[in-house]
């Protein structure tokens, strides 16, 4: 395992210990075993990894969807105990939200289902209703509010669910393959609004194997295939392609054509890597 | 309320068998007709029969703290008919004696006979005669009336059922069939009775869901 | 997915025909009911085990937990044997041979659990459904089941993902929570599960699909000696009993 | 429209003239019209477009899945008639393969649902025997054939259902985002296996919004939003920041690099577009 130390590090709001964990007996995919990660305030951590390799399983583990067979779940230095108090508290504090939206979509109209969690929470309903208004301009569906569920396209579907999450005002928002499905419009739309989020303070955890995305946009960086291969700041595991090929990931485009360019005196050698193919043709006009 | 393999004395089991089986015959008369006349229909019935499965394989709050599942065969007497809902009930009650062991293969007919049968019939008369009685009530209460009845229906129906299925096989030392159904019914009341309350409450909120998502699937099947 | 099913694929018998694992376990099924209950039941349970646990290869720990609701019904209806109602003892009495009634009746049904378990867990649906058709069940009906069979599992995913994403939000914390979630999961299931019907006949379409859902059964043939081998142990269990039962039983 | 003339194509053994399609009546998504597109024999051709632009409608339409609501679809230059028979040709000869393997598996055994369409065309059961081996060799997954599906994962799912689709021999192969939930090992391994079905003569038609994947594969692409924005050779379409944009598409990192770095000297002139981030980093080695 390759640790890149980070001194510069926030405090984790969140972490996994030597997390352990096998399907029930029977179940095909075997284990994933002694995975620790820290989750620092207010930053973008990165989970990357092949499928299958364990991603989805640990965002489940750290959002309490999951219960470890070993290790634990540390939030704000306290571990939580697999009690329904416990795992309460941690589901309210850090939200998951699931790759496909039709999987978090149960009610009638968007209002309705954003409202769910904060109802559940057993806040009072004023309360609530703020609570959806609020989370539903986030994301700047305010206008969708009555619409059935069913007929929103997917891209909207997927907001309507962050939507969901926001509204039980998590530390932590924890978000499985969020750029899955949507096309590249879309992807920029939803990295703008989670740009936000991220600047009002939440903690961001995203699932993903586009490596480009991640470096792009994370501060951290966990790479994870039944175990942990590296974790540290984005900048350093994810430019390392042996490091990456472990992982069985593709090494991103950014860094190696900012390298390249550099390289040739095509950009000063202090030049960041360019973060879209957009910068780099305008380089060459 | 599901008999457990090898509980019931051969006879019984086969006496039962009997019972159920013009009942399946029938509704498995009604889906082949049904998958005759639209081969959309194959489709459809797979994805109800699987749709029974889960639902049955639900986890509901019980008193005792113990798991319980919910039966399912009044939503599915309301959804598809009695007739079908012994066809597709028997395939349910089969996939979980063999996939999750609840109920068995000899004890099928006696299972089939109060879940697929008995269950869903006294469900769907719940639910035709409140429909009947509720014309004049708001359609939003009336249907939750009736639905109501129905689900609860079915799971009481169900329960009684099974009681006297035990108390014939086991009549009492002293008081016969009859003291023999009080104990089977007063032992299994503690889980069943609570049961059938909370399956009804689930079901309506099923149903009134489905009236707003789901209006035109409702339309076919004409609820 | 399911335990039981998952293991039926992965054990070492696997491979043997359906009519061999169903000629044994259920030929010692039928020694449980029928056979004197002691000690035919409990030699057909030692039989299924030792076949199950010995050569199947059947996990233990997944066979207990599959057979603990079964066995909480069989022990609670076994209880309501022991005291007798209304009898002319009092209301509640002990019943008169309610121990014995109550181990006959508790011994019989464990033995043969047993026997339906390892079957189950030796015995994967995928090779049993295509030959319902032998059964005289008309095709189209057997198709149904199939579909059944093939759907519930992409069901099932969809209802453990909605009820997690249900608790990320915190829907099972009270009764009344609870309630309302799994109401709001049974309506999501329904419309899936149309949904999937519609879009798996629009995906069957193009590959022909225009009613029958016809595919291709490998024939296995069943080997003779197998047959054999599978009638002894339940032959044997019989014989065993039923001489237990003639020669004088000690005390 | 921009239409780039293809002087080198092969005749088209698929096309679509003028095609319009408005989903029923109370469904949202508005009117696809007028989408005429040209399937060259042999080749590869990519379908490209935002999220509701329309490139699953068209695959459909072509693959006889959907009935145009006007237009034509012609198969090796006869006109598809819209009777039982002439769909059931056309189904026969372009297989389609949605994105969603669940979609198009309904038996629980592997080597079952293969033998599906073989059968369906009526094909004696030694020759569908033979059909099914080849296809899940084809498919490099013929120890998978008595596996039951719902113990696969995703990506041997996909491969069964193409495997389904191969049996029936099919003269086009059209494929709805065939690396849509694929990890990059995933997407490089499914490419080889397509590369091979490609030099043994399958024509194959793909949609996706990997501007990257559709200019490293495709040699033809077509730009659809609602209607056809641009089609011909994809060196030319998907090298057109205008015309990308157009089509609310990212351009493509490799034609960017590839100019930047023959603009700086990096490579020679004559040097081609690097395909995958790892040649660039081999150049500044």
């Amino acid at each position: 395992m390759t640790h890149h130390t980070d001194p510069a590090a926030a405090p984790a709001v969140l972490a996994g210990r030597d997390l352990v964990f096998g399907y029930r007996a029977g179940d095909p995919v075997p284990v994933f075993s002694g995975v620790t990660v820290e989750v620092p305030a207010g930053s973008v951590l990165a989970v990357l990894g092949p499928n299958g390799g364990g991603k989805t399983t640990l965002l489940r583990l750290l959002a309490g969807s999951l219960t470890p067979d070993a290790g634990r779940v540390v939030l704000d230095g306290t571990e939580v105990r697999p009690t329904r108090r416990g795992v309460g508290e941690l589901r309210r504090r850090v939200q998951l939200v699931f790759q496909d939206p039709d999987d978090q979509l149960f009610s009638a109209s968007v209002a309705q289902d954003v409202s769910f969690g904060p109802l559940n929470q057993g806040r009072p309903e004023p309360e609530v209703r703020e609570r959806v208004a609020w989370a539903l301009a986030a994301l700047e569906i305010a206008d969708l509010a009555d619409r059935p569920t069913h007929l929103l396209s997917y891209g909207q579907r997927k907001r309507v669910v962050l939507a969901g999450a926001l509204a039980m005002r998590p530390d932590v928002l924890v978000l499985d393959e969020p750029t899955a499905g949507l096309d590249p419009e879309g992807v920029e739309a939803l990295l703008a609004t989670l740009g936000g989020l991220r600047a009002a303070g939440t903690t961001l955890v995203i699932s993903t194997h586009d490596v480009d995305l991640a470096h792009r946009w994370a501060d951290h960086a966990v790479l994870l295939d039944r175990r942990v291969l590296a974790a540290g700041p984005a900048r350093a595991v994810l430019t390392d392609p042996a490091l990456l090929s472990a992982a069985r990931l593709r090494p991103a485009w950014g860094p190696a054509v900012g390298a390249a360019l550099r390289a040739a005196g095509a950009v000063p050698a202090t030049a960041p890597d360019p973060a879209t193919p957009g910068e780099v043709i305008r380089l060459t006009r | 309320m599901h008999i457990a393999e090898g509980f019931l004395p051969p006879v019984h089991a086969v006496a039962w068998t009997v019972a159920a089986a013009p009942f399946v015959v029938h509704g498995a008369r009604a889906v082949t007709m049904a998958v005759r006349t639209d081969p959309d229909a194959k489709l459809l019935l797979g994805a109800s029969g699987a749709f029974c499965f889960v639902l049955s394989a639900l986890k509901i709050p019980s008193v005792t703290g113990s798991c319980s599942h919910p039966t399912g065969t009044g939503l599915g007497a309301v959804l598809f008919r009695p007739p079908v809902m012994a066809a597709l009930g028997t395939v349910t009650l089969l996939f979980q004696a063999l996939l999750l062991a609840h109920g068995g293969l000899t004890t099928l007919g006696a299972n089939v006979f109060s879940m697929a049968v008995a269950g869903p019939w006294a469900g769907y008369g719940g639910y035709r005669l409140v429909r009947a009685l509720t014309a004049r009530l708001p359609e939003t209460t009336a249907l939750g009336l009736a639905v109501f009845t129905a689900a609860t229906l079915a799971s009481l129906s169900t329960y009684t059922v099974t009681s006297l299925q035990l108390a014939l096989a086991f009549p009492d030392a002293g008081s016969g069939i009859p003291g023999a159904f009080a104990k089977f019914a007063a032992v299994f009341s503690l889980t069943q009775i609570p049961l059938a309350v909370i399956e009804g409450l689930i079901t309506v909120v099923i149903v009134r869901l489905l009236s707003t998502v789901a209006r035109d699937e409702l339309l076919r099947l004409a609820v | 997915m399911l335990a039981i099913d998952a293991a039926a694929y992965r054990g070492p018998w696997r491979r043997l025909h359906p009519a061999v694992k169903g000629t044994l376990f259920g030929g010692l099924l039928v020694c449980a009911l029928v056979l004197p209950a002691w000690p035919g039941a409990a030699l057909s349970a030692l039989a299924a085990l030792a076949a199950g646990f010995g050569p199947a290869r059947v996990p233990p720990r997944a066979f207990l937990r599959a057979a603990w609701a079964p066995s909480l019904f069989v022990l609670t209806g076994a209880v309501t044997l022991l005291v007798s109602v209304g009898g002319p003892d009092g209301p509640v009495a002990w019943a008169p041979d309610g121990a014995r009634r109550a181990a006959e009746v508790s011994g019989r049904a464990a033995a043969a659990l047993c026997c339906q378990l390892m079957f189950a867990f030796t015995t994967p649906l995928a090779d049993l459904l295509p030959r319902l058709t032998r059964l005289g069940l008309p095709a189209a009906l057997v198709e149904v089941v199939a579909l059944t069979y093939r759907m519930l599992f992409v069901l099932l995913d969809t209802t453990r993902r909605i009820q997690a994403a249900q608790a990320g939000r915190l829907g099972y914390r009270s009764r009344a929570a609870w309630i309302r979630s799994l109401g709001a999961l049974g309506a999501a299931v329904f419309v899936r599960s149309y949904d999937r019907a519609r879009r798996m006949r629009r995906g069957l379409e193009c590959r022909g699909y225009d009613g029958t859902l016809t595919v291709l059964v490998e024939e296995r043939p069943v080997r003779p000696a197998a047959i054999v081998a599978a009638v002894a142990p339940p032959l044997l269990v019989a014989v065993a009993a039923l001489a237990a039962g003639i020669s004088p039983s000690p005390g």
